[in-house]
């Protein structure tokens, strides 16, 4: 319930951030608006139904998704299940602990979970296979391996990107209801490719795509979830700071700017198979 | 919960509870309804029934997460099990609150005058006794009471407003049956004389002038809000203690 | 495995209120048989099936109750399931730690179920629907929410108060075991009203409903649940020191005397539903 | 287990195991049984088959669980998984044994000047082998031979004897089967010198002269695992050690 | 993740015992290839299907066997289950800890586990009742009592005994599925008697059946489980030393030559029953 | 995994990968991948792929846990959930992965001069992202080499290499389907310089014969896998940093 402790950075250094920023500049050269290179492999894990990782900048996510068959949630007796799981290993940084998830995993995995199935990114109502028995169930996991910043936008970009690449055998449901897996393989039924966009607010500026040293001096965060329409589809506000109405506009139009760019970089990842 | 043929949304822009579009629910705040806790405050909205109690500022335990620079600030946002409208509720913590938690804290850290209390921790605890929607930016609303009732020195209150959108129209103070069968939520909490947020969430589609629109809209509710949450404070420190009735 | 370190009371305080005690008085005004003001509010949650709220002086706890349909215990396959649960949480005193269930709260449930089912307060017999396969589950949750003393008491007459309260959708079953769900609802079977006294025994003297100062100081507690018929149907003893049978038997003698007229508050509570 | 015809007295006074009302199982008590603890003890009472260690006083382990004024006593009852009559009880901690730990705590603190070791602990540990009803008191009578044997200063010995009602009579020391279909159950610990009940439960309806006299019945039987515990422990200092034969 | 830290042994104590050892010299006077005496007693707990307690020197442990019917692993549907399960509890030694399982009580009962299943010391293919349905599942419970060193194999004898001791109801199945247990109980289906044989490697020493002063200055260990025939079924080093190739050898050869004695005694106590 | 009439041997001795009995699966090492570790290295085996990270040589926490002698390891093993073949793996530790941290861990230390840096703790943490068999053996491998990237001093490096029997015959590196199927798995872990082995674990059925034949043919590949290991060191500190392609 308290927040995790994250490494103190040195007075000086803190403040050598933040007037550079002040400035318009940033620690690794990029503008308020510049999102870092962002690099996309997918099949990254064999075993995997469908994986990817993705690099922004020093920041490395694995995602890998997992299909299997099984009973639906109650409420929705005739739609597919999606379970997005995201734990902060302590492979990945010094600032991560061993231990079940805390609150950072926690929020993690449910800004990005809200995020795919606000824009309904799987078309869970076509995953059903006997309604009200069977259906498929998508496990996203998602594994950061080094950490540099943002590992929202990282993460949520990795599960979509793993998504892309998840393939599912093709089934043949029998009248009497015998369930028959084909040899052959189909994508999940996508129907949209919602991209994360984060901004750190360091004192009255907002940059995005944060790089670590700037989320240790930042005062508040938030993410945009955009569809490839342009709408939001998740919002999610972080950190002890605030943000005036006009701060949070600001930020939605950059985000909305930059969407396009990181889907269209998902979807070329996913055509590169 | 199935998304059956219920209108949310009459022709002539009433809601299942008879409500407006930008009409908040009846609410109620009392402050300093506990004795033990150093401060304290319960709020109705609609149905909603919620009980919080801030212990501090006190000595952190265990020490080592002390702070040297600020207070440190915890928050447990819980829902007994009885308090849902379905099953009972397991009464371990869920990741629902889990995350509930940590944006709560979120929003309230904003207005405390953290770095007075160096060293030391406050803790929130809000439990609720009855849910029927934005059970989180009530439990906000309440919180910041309890603070304020607990001396902890703020900058601002914290109101907590969810907006929605229901048959594609936004409306103020989501109830249950409308959280669940809408087509967006958009928790938010502000301070509302400084007029910054605190917190913000969203789920749903909204579009760019949407949220402008929402933000507008939740800055008008919340004025009433803040209203009820200064009268609480001021009735507290008139005719002590306060005798809450759950009704 | 270890007792919960309670915050110490000044030694001088502990001192003044043992030698109040000696010469039978107590920190609230009270005589030693003197239990405080009870008063009952039921139906204070409205997601619960049943609800109370119970103050006993400034010690306040709420219960709900929950019912559904489920499997039976399989040593009991046509009985209803009655299950207990309480939680000491921290928002009603900083003596209560956050975290899973402890030792306090594990008794606390415990006695409380004992004194519920050795009375047979509720006919769980006639609470199965389809015996083995399907049956009523009744859940008690049991919360504290200001914490001023004699918990068990407070909360043995909440729980009490909450079973009162329920009321449960009249089933009927077909031949072929299709359950329907009336719109009528009826209250639950109840066979009896155990109700809970406790005594503190503070150097020789034992004191009914101790509040939270005089459990501070107290060598040893008893609890004693007595049914309508003035039989005992649980007892438990508690603390650190020990009992004569000669107070058992005087502390039960009292317990029997103040019964009935908690007994009559509860089902005066119900009947102003 | 369901509660069939079974009979558990018979028109002359017996029980199902032969037993009068007033008489306790065959019983026999080892103290100082173990290599490695501080003070051990196993008893037999019936089937029943129960290994106390007592290990203390020592320094308090985590440190800030340390009592100024006196000593912390801690004890864990458990049963493994294959002492039970039925299926295999999964070993992780049930919440009866957790109560049950708690209340055997209780029992044993009258007994012992804690206030003679300050800022120390003493951990007691108990595991039940073979379970045949009353394992609770059972575990009283053999952990306060393990707490004499490691030295602990105690005003007197603990003895627990059950005391229960079975077709309408009460009847000492329950067996497994009597507990399960019986009507009552009354565990009982006292110190047998000063007469001075340490460990009080009951379930089941007893009537206000049902208790009084049952306080009476378990004190007889008390003064009999009294004069066991006592012969263990004398035995244990005449003989050293006692390799004890679980048979 | 890290190792459990023991007692620390006094330096002079500690230097005492490893130049002993360096002289073929062992605190309790025995030989580097001496096994203690090994004391099996049988059908110690009656309410489990099979018990031992085995005594290696003051090393005692108890192990116990429950057995039930139940549903097989979906990877072997027509097999019983084997289940083991070990736990070092603090009665049995102030080294250990209160708590749920860890490294040490995991990897005590895996390496039980791997010796028993390797040398298929129960015909777990002659314990499926209904193939896919209904299956034998055998628990073995291991805890010791009282911990004078090498408890790995006391725990693995403790558990063949309990084994060899266990007596289920035998079982007819009618063409409809439907089981009934007879009266009569039989032995189960035993196939080998793999036995465990432990080293400690102390300088340049190897010992057998260390004591537990011996295991506080040892630089590694390693097991061996035996079967009948002579065949090794399990390996497990332990210890933060290493073994030349040729240490290994050498124990094995010893371990070869102490393992029908010990296989034996089992037998012996098996039918002393 | 029903074991059905897969043949894991041909007539001419070729396994169903194609590879001879004494033949190891295609691998590649490279040390330094990560950013913000100490130490790291990433191992490809077959389809093995093994990511590990180095914190470390730093202070213990939590404090009590300090050797006063000498460095704490410790050592974290776990398989990514969707490292697996068949079901996703629950990402809470198994068993299994709680034994493999545990031997690992004991199979690294003989390397490490522990006593250089008392009171100090070293991480050692491994993440399977795919597994194809010998994957505690492979993480060894890496580990060492992320050891060394760390700058921890080491006598020598470690190496792991399992062997196993199928149908009847030994042979090195078993896959996961050989490992499922097989006769028998012998991980093994050297220090290639000194000759000394610091794990060794089997399960199956070994004659003495047989496991002499393992200790040799896993020394000739072990060597070649140490060959790797200092080649990666190597281009390690000859280009830095190493961007790994895990493909």
């Amino acid at each position: 319930m308290s927040e995790k402790v994250y490494t103190i950075i040195p007075a000086p250094r803190r403040e050598t951030i933040r007037s550079m920023i002040k400035r318009g500049e940033r620690v690794d050269g990029r503008g308020p608006d510049q999102y870092r290179e962002l690099k996309v492999d997918t099949g990254i894990a064999g075993n995997a139904d469908g994986s990817a990782k993705v690099s922004l900048g020093h920041t490395k996510v694995v995602a890998g998704v997992k299909v299997s068959l099984g009973q639906p949630y109650p409420d929705a007796p005739a739609a597919g299940v999606l379970i997005v799981h995201a734990e902060l290993i302590p492979l990945a940084s010094p600032i991560f602990e061993p231990g079940p998830p805390d609150e950072n995993d926690v929020e993690l995995a449910r800004v990005i979970d809200r995020g795919l199935r606000s824009a309904s990114a799987i078309k869970l109502e076509d995953m059903s296979v006997i309604p009200g028995k069977q259906v498929w169930r998508v496990f996203v996991d998602i594994y950061p391996i080094d950490h540099d910043g943002n590992f929202i936008d990282a993460s949520g970009l990795a599960a979509m990107a793993a998504l892309l690449n998840t393939r599912v055998p093709k089934l043949s449901v029998t009248p009497d209801g015998t369930v028959t897996r084909a040899e052959e393989k189909v994508p999940l039924p996508i129907n949209d490719i919602p991209v994360f966009v984060t901004f750190a607010k360091i004192g009255d500026v907002l940059v995005v795509d944060p790089c670590y040293e700037e989320e240790l001096v930042m005062d508040a965060r938030v993410t945009f979830a955009i569809t490839k329409s342009g709408n939001v589809c998740a919002i999610q506000k972080g950190g002890r700071g605030s943000f005036t109405p006009e701060e949070i506009l600001k930020a939605l139009d950059t985000a909305q700017r930059l969407a396009p760019e990181l889907c269209a970089q998902l979807e070329a990842a996913a055509h590169r198979v | 919960m199935e998304k059956a043929n219920v209108k949310l949304l009459t022709e002539d822009g009433r809601r299942i509870d008879g409500r407006g579009l930008n009409e908040l629910r009846k609410f109620r705040v009392e402050a300093g309804v506990l004795k033990n806790a150093d401060g304290s405050a319960y709020i109705e909205l609609g149905r909603n029934k919620i009980m919080v109690a801030v212990y501090g500022p006190k000595e952190v335990h265990p020490r080592h997460e002390a702070l040297p620079d600020r207070m440190l600030l915890r928050c447990r946002y819980s829902m007994l099990p009885f308090s849902v409208a379905d099953e009972r509720k397991s009464p371990s913590p869920t990741r629902r609150e889990v995350e509930i938690s940590k944006v709560i804290r979120e929003a309230l850290e904003p207005a405390i005058f953290l770095e007075e209390y160096p060293r030391t921790s406050t803790d929130v605890f809000i439990e609720v006794i009855e849910a029927d929607g934005s059970t989180r930016v009530a439990s906000i609303t309440a919180a910041a009471v309890a603070l304020a009732d607990a001396g902890i020195p703020m900058k601002d209150l914290v109101v907590g407003v969810s907006i929605g959108k229901i048959e594609g129209r936004l409306a103020i103070d989501l109830s249950g049956i409308e959280d669940q069968r809408g087509e967006g939520d958009m928790p938010i909490a502000l301070m509302p004389r400084l007029n910054e947020i605190t917190l913000l969430q969203a789920d749903g589609s909204f579009s760019r002038d949407e949220i402008a629109q929402a933000l507008q809209m939740v800055r008008e509710a919340a004025i009433k809000l803040y209203e009820e949450q200064r009268r609480a404070l001021k009735d507290r420190y008139s005719k002590l203690p306060v005798e809450v009735e759950i009704t």
